[in-house]
């Protein structure tokens, strides 16, 4: 059942091709006098393709890239780690729980866009407030899934460590926390692509520099062709990154039983 | 029926003997959403000296393990109240070590490592619990398979992880739920037997859950039998006077162990009787 | 003698035409003569850049002038220096097939009028034209199509009847020959005939505790606006194409000439407010807005034209 | 340990009046000569209240609300049962899931800002675009914990299953979708909060009604208070669809143990 | 060793009856993430007829789940095939039922919910299968704890639902794994009985994996020894030749069980011995 890497990553290029081509057929051919994909807001693959290949010739890119990338990473890592520690707080402190579940319900339902303005204001046009936006959006995956991960521990593997005399510290280390990472990785997956949303997000309402930037300038004067090499650059940027966090989930939970889906 | 035992081998406990646990009229109470309280177990007294060995026989369901979970602190009684060494019981039970009736392995450990934390946690030096888990390990068989995860394990296999788990830490009280359940007749035996050499050690108090009657006979100084739930009771105990030290196989030609089983036995069947007596058609 | 050489400017959208005169500053290289590094933020819009200068991020923004009206009702000292179009440069069109039932805006009764976003400069026109005509601002229902593409799609493909908007949209749109044009303060016949005067759009302005703390920085920064103007004054759109970057060209030269030709009226020739403007701008407020009362705005706090008239001497 | 209700909900309030202070001292009280919380971006509590009095007094937030409700639900279901479905598929059909793994991750990752504008193209300025918005983020969420419940199915539980002979369907009723339901929940409770968001950031980005073309209209004339009570009812707002969702939960739910934390 | 038996009242299987069950030199390896392939069973063969029931027995961890997993279909064997009724295995054996050794209720269903789905899925209407199903919680003695969820059940009675829910499909072919392990000798005798009723009604066959010696012989048709592992083999099939119906409780008088304990025993005793040999200090 399990595919070959190389018939796999041929498969993966047919989807690419086959969405190109509905997507250059969408953006030339019209249907009856419409076009499904009009060129004036989705651009042609090959020209898209071709910024993309100018954007990194030129080296126009990287300054922006980088600054993306530091971004979401911050933000991913503070939001994931705040989100841990939250989590795992909460789930331990019913008490707490309880009386903050309401606000933290609030929180995670403020739309972003106007909370942009607020972090410029406290933390500047610099990288940290975007960071800071994308931590609003990677802290809630992170922490609902940590938070529920840590309530779904075994009741018995639970009770035979505790009866082992571990203290709140032991328990998180040995119990809780690998019980929550499958958990955890879950969120993680969601996450990465929201840290990188809220970076762009940010750099879109108000920045120098950083893909979102480039997308907002892009839009502004019709140059979708820009908006799209935009977006293409940053969906190949999230797979880096999730690759990265997949070799960590492999790494931490190389205890599992092949899933039953796997199995069979 | 709480008289006194002498043993030749073992440390005899002084007829003074401080008690290492006590049941108080220990009742327990399940409630359950849209249903009435389960009264599962009826107040209840037991009382286990330093250094003496029960087993607790009783029919399928009656309430053994939920008394060892309010032995162990797990559960809290509806009514009554647990002892230990003296002092009340109020949160866990910190003297004891319980050895679950379920699976309790971490499944992100491996097996050595599941020996081992029990050590680490109490400030043994990694390397230290891992060379005593190892000992450990070797003396229930499964000196090979540290290495292994839980779920890489076989039933009996994971059952003595947990005991090795379990008595590594070497606590003053065991509380044992089927330890030897999954295991054929000859583990068994070898497993009761490093139990007893390790009980005979020091003066540990040992909570024996076991549907075996030989085996509870062959290791314990006192058999209490429990009557079928709900409201369980504890309807029969029965010291066994048998000399110390017993070797597993000889005792059981021994004629007083025939005359325990026999009246044990008749006790016990009466009572499952009972339990089916309203379901089954005889 | 700069006090602060390097500057951190806001904009909402730099690269419309609105703020042509910052890029040529920018690509013609009159900041670095000045002596000024300036790093210029672009912003979600006209509004988030003004918080970003109120916040202390940004220490100049390029923006409307009715901004600063504004700030003193909110008890924020913001004055424009100089200014860079004297018309706000805002068109209000119609669909095209709608062009027979609206002919002017006292015909926008129950019509779908598509606006930047509610509350902006481009909202408060319509309101403005509306009133004056005799209409009452709920009588027409106000959606906010945005600034980009969606602004166009939206008229293309008929959910607005009616469309106040900003170039590049209605360059696009006229190219697309999808709207007929209302009214077109882009070019002084236009606003005249909505203000009767000029009525000043795109200015920069900064707090007025950093003119105080900063006044060669400011001078510099105003010099090089000058400058522009002046450059700009006399070019050619051909000129002004070859300077901004190729990616503001609407992907298509002839558009952006296009587009330039019929805004270029708009641009500030003298960079300079008079009275009449203000007064104009005030009273295009509060006709709209009946919270604003025109007795608590001093106008002369909204313009400081102390460093435009030093620019001019420089000249 | 558990709470009184009455006591849970006096502390809940006095939370919320210790934050309602620190606003109000932040925002009146310099510190040195700035502001924590200047005004200007903060408005005051009272104002904001007073503000939100005066929308519901005055009627004008119904028809809002009404919309962003619309959208808001709409949103969450359509997200939430196409990340079950599509959830569900994959993790049943790992070479499905193997082939379109990097698409999903790179379609998360874009930022939902930029495809408002497509969005809009394709299906207008009424509610639908924002409805699929709103659909982007909640999918996502629910997606990668739907997949994640699925592979985490007790193996034991399944085999026992597939031995009684229960066919694909059966399996899913009895087995998969039982098991997957508390990490469907968990997702749902950020889900919730995103398809707010998502709603909101459509309206707000083009619109003729709703919260957020409320905020976004207050924003454009630097009305604070109105933005500060926009956010208010939303707030409020979502924690009556957050409810709901657990109210359901528990419905759903009977069946497990108490958890570990709720026991001691 | 594989001489066919003659019963008195069991149905008793024709020398030529079909075969159930065939295991043809089936081996089964695990391969382990950083460690050498664990080569569990060696090549096995194992034949089991129509209306037979066979017993098999064997050290902790030899590999008598594996088996039973394989002939489930559960597990693919590195070497060899599984026939079911002659046919080649492929995928899971839709004949039989299994019962695990772990844990396997779905926890999110009651227990007679539990037991009613396996009819369910049969396309049984749900009042039939609910009536059927209280039937036969009743016959595993649970009547009055249809309502209960899994984790509301003792351990004796998880199991008993489990048995409940395979035995209530009737399923030509049963695969039970310690199914009576967690019951009490009383309750073990019982549930022994039901199966052996139910097993004489229809030519079923049974492989039936326990640890109790008694069990297995007053059971069963065959008892078969697996050798310790790894690499464990069938290393001894004896037939049972004692009168049937046999009553569990008499049996055990019976000289003939007692020669046959001993001879499985003392085999049984030296294979365990090998294992430990190796780990433990004799
Ligand atoms: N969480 C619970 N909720 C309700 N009833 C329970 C719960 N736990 C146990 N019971 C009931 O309490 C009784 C005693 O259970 P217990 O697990 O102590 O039995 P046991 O003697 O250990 O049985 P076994 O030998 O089968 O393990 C049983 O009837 C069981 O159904
Ligand atoms: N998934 C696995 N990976 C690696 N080894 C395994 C795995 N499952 C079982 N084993 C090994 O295979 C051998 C046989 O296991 P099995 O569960 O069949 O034993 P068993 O005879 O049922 O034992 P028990 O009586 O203890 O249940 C054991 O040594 C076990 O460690
Ligand atoms: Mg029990
Ligand atoms: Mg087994």
């Amino acid at each position: 059942m399990k595919l070959h890497p190389v018939k796999l990553l041929l498969l993966q290029l047919l989807v690419a091709l086959v969405a190109l081509a509905i997507w250059q057929v969408g953006a030339t051919v019209p249907i009856g006098d419409t076009y499904l994909l009009p060129e004036f807001f989705f651009s042609k693959p090959g020209d898209v393709l071709v910024r993309v290949y100018t954007l990194f010739a030129t080296g126009v890119i990287w300054k922006h890239l980088w600054i993306t990338l530091s971004e979401t990473v911050l933000a991913f890592l503070i939001g994931s780690v705040a989100g841990v520690v939250f989590g795992f707080w909460f789930a331990r402190q019913p008490t707490v729980a309880a009386v903050f579940d309401p606000y933290v319900k609030m929180f995670n339902a403020l739309p972003r866009v106007v909370l942009a303005p607020i972090f410029m204001l406290w933390l500047g046009l610099g990288i940290w407030s975007k960071v800071a936006l994308g931590v609003t959006l990677v802290f809630f995956i992170v922490f609902f899934n940590v938070y529920q991960g840590v309530k779904e521990v075994s009741p018995v593997v639970l009770a035979n460590a505790r009866m082992m005399g571990m203290n709140e510290r032991q328990l998180f280390r040995n119990v809780y926390w690998p019980s929550a990472l499958s958990w955890m990785f879950s969120s993680l997956h969601t996450a990465v692509g929201f840290a990188l949303v809220g970076a762009v997000v940010g750099e879109y309402l108000g920045s120098a520099a950083g893909l979102g930037y480039l997308i907002h300038q892009a839009e502004g004067v019709f140059d979708v062709t820009g908006v799209f090499a935009g977006m293409v650059i940053l969906a190949a940027f999230v797979l880096v990154i999730d690759w990265a966090v997949t070799r960590i989930e492999n790494r931490l939970l190389v205890w599992r039983p092949q899933s039953a889906s796997e199995q069979n | 029926m709480e008289a006194a035992l002498g043993h030749a081998a073992a440390p005899p406990p002084a007829s003074g003997a401080a008690m290492a646990v006590e049941l108080h009229d220990v009742s327990i109470s399940f409630a359950m959403k849209g249903q009435p309280v389960y009264k599962a177990v009826a107040p209840t007294s037991l009382k286990v000296r330093e250094g003496e060995f029960v087993a607790i026989v009783g029919p399928t369901g009656c309430g053994k393990s939920t008394l060892l979970n309010a032995t162990a602190g797990l559960l809290k009684p509806a009514g009554g109240h647990v002892t230990v060494f003296g002092t009340p019981l109020s949160g866990l039970n910190a003297q004891a070590g319980y050895l679950f009736q379920q699976d309790a392995l971490m499944p992100w450990k491996t097996a050595l490592d599941n020996v081992a934390i029990a050590l680490e946690i109490g400030g043994t030096r990694r390397a230290d619990a891992l060379a005593q888990a190892q000992e450990w390990m070797k003396k229930v068989g499964l000196g090979r398979f540290g290495d292994r995860y839980p779920h890489q394990l076989s039933g009996g296999q994971r059952k003595r992880v947990g005991l090795a788990q379990v008595l590594v830490r070497q606590p003053k009280i065991l509380l044992m739920d089927e330890p030897f359940g999954p295991l054929d007749a000859q583990t068994r035996q070898i497993m009761g037997t490093l139990l007893l050499n390790l009980w005979a050690l020091d003066r540990k108090a040992v909570l024996f859950v076991t549907h075996d009657l030989d085996e509870a006979i062959a290791l314990s100084d006192r058999v209490v039998i429990m009557s079928a739930g709900p409201e369980a009771r504890i309807i029969g105990d029965y010291p066994i006077d048998l000399d110390r030290p017993r070797d597993a196989a000889d005792i059981r030609l021994d004629p007083r162990f025939h005359t325990l089983h026999r009246q044990i036995w008749n006790q016990l069947k009466a009572e499952v009787a009972k339990t089916y007596g309203e379901d089954l058609a005889p | 003698e700069i006090e602060k050489p390097n500057l951190t400017l806001g904009v909402g959208g730099k690269p419309l035409l609105y703020y042509l005169p910052l890029t040529l500053a920018e690509r013609l290289g009159y900041f670095k003569d000045e002596g000024l590094t300036v790093e210029i933020n672009d912003f979600g819009g006209g509004s988030k850049s003004l918080q970003a200068l109120i916040g202390g991020s940004v220490d100049a923004v390029t923006g409307a002038y009715e901004h600063t009206i504004r700030m003193q009702e909110k008890k924020q000292d913001v004055r424009a220096v100089i200014d860079l179009g004297r018309y706000p440069g805002i068109v209000v069109a119609v669909r095209k097939d709608k062009a027979d039932t609206i002919k002017s805006a006292a015909d926008l009764k129950g019509a779908k009028i598509g606006v930047t976003a509610p509350g902006s400069s481009t909202y408060i026109l319509v309101q403005y034209l509306m009133k004056k005509a005799g209409l009452n601002p709920d009588d027409a229902s106000f959606i906010g199509v945005g600034s980009g593409p969606s602004a166009v799609a939206a008229m293309q493909k008929g959910e607005i009847d009616a469309i106040s908007h900003l170039d590049p949209v209605i360059s696009k749109l006229q190219d697309l020959d999808a709207i007929k044009v209302l009214v077109d303060t882009r070019t002084t016949e236009g606003t005249q005939q909505v203000f009767g005067g000029m009525n000043p759009a795109a200015v920069l302005y900064l707090k007025e505790s950093f003119i105080k703390a900063n006044p060669n920085t400011v001078q510099a920064l105003t010099n090089a606006f000058y400058r522009t103007l002046k450059w700009l004054e006399t070019a050619t759109p051909e000129q002004v194409a070859a300077t901004v970057p190729q990616e503001y060209w609407l992907g298509d030269k002839d558009l952006y000439i296009k587009a330039f030709n019929a805004s270029r009226q708009a641009y500030s020739t003298d960079g300079n407010i008079d009275e009449a403007s203000m007064k104009s701008a005030l009273n295009l407020l509060t006709t709209t807005d009946p919270d604003l009362s025109a007795a608590n705005i001093d106008l002369s706090k909204t313009f400081d034209g102390s460093f435009l008239a030093k620019a001019k001497a420089k000249q």
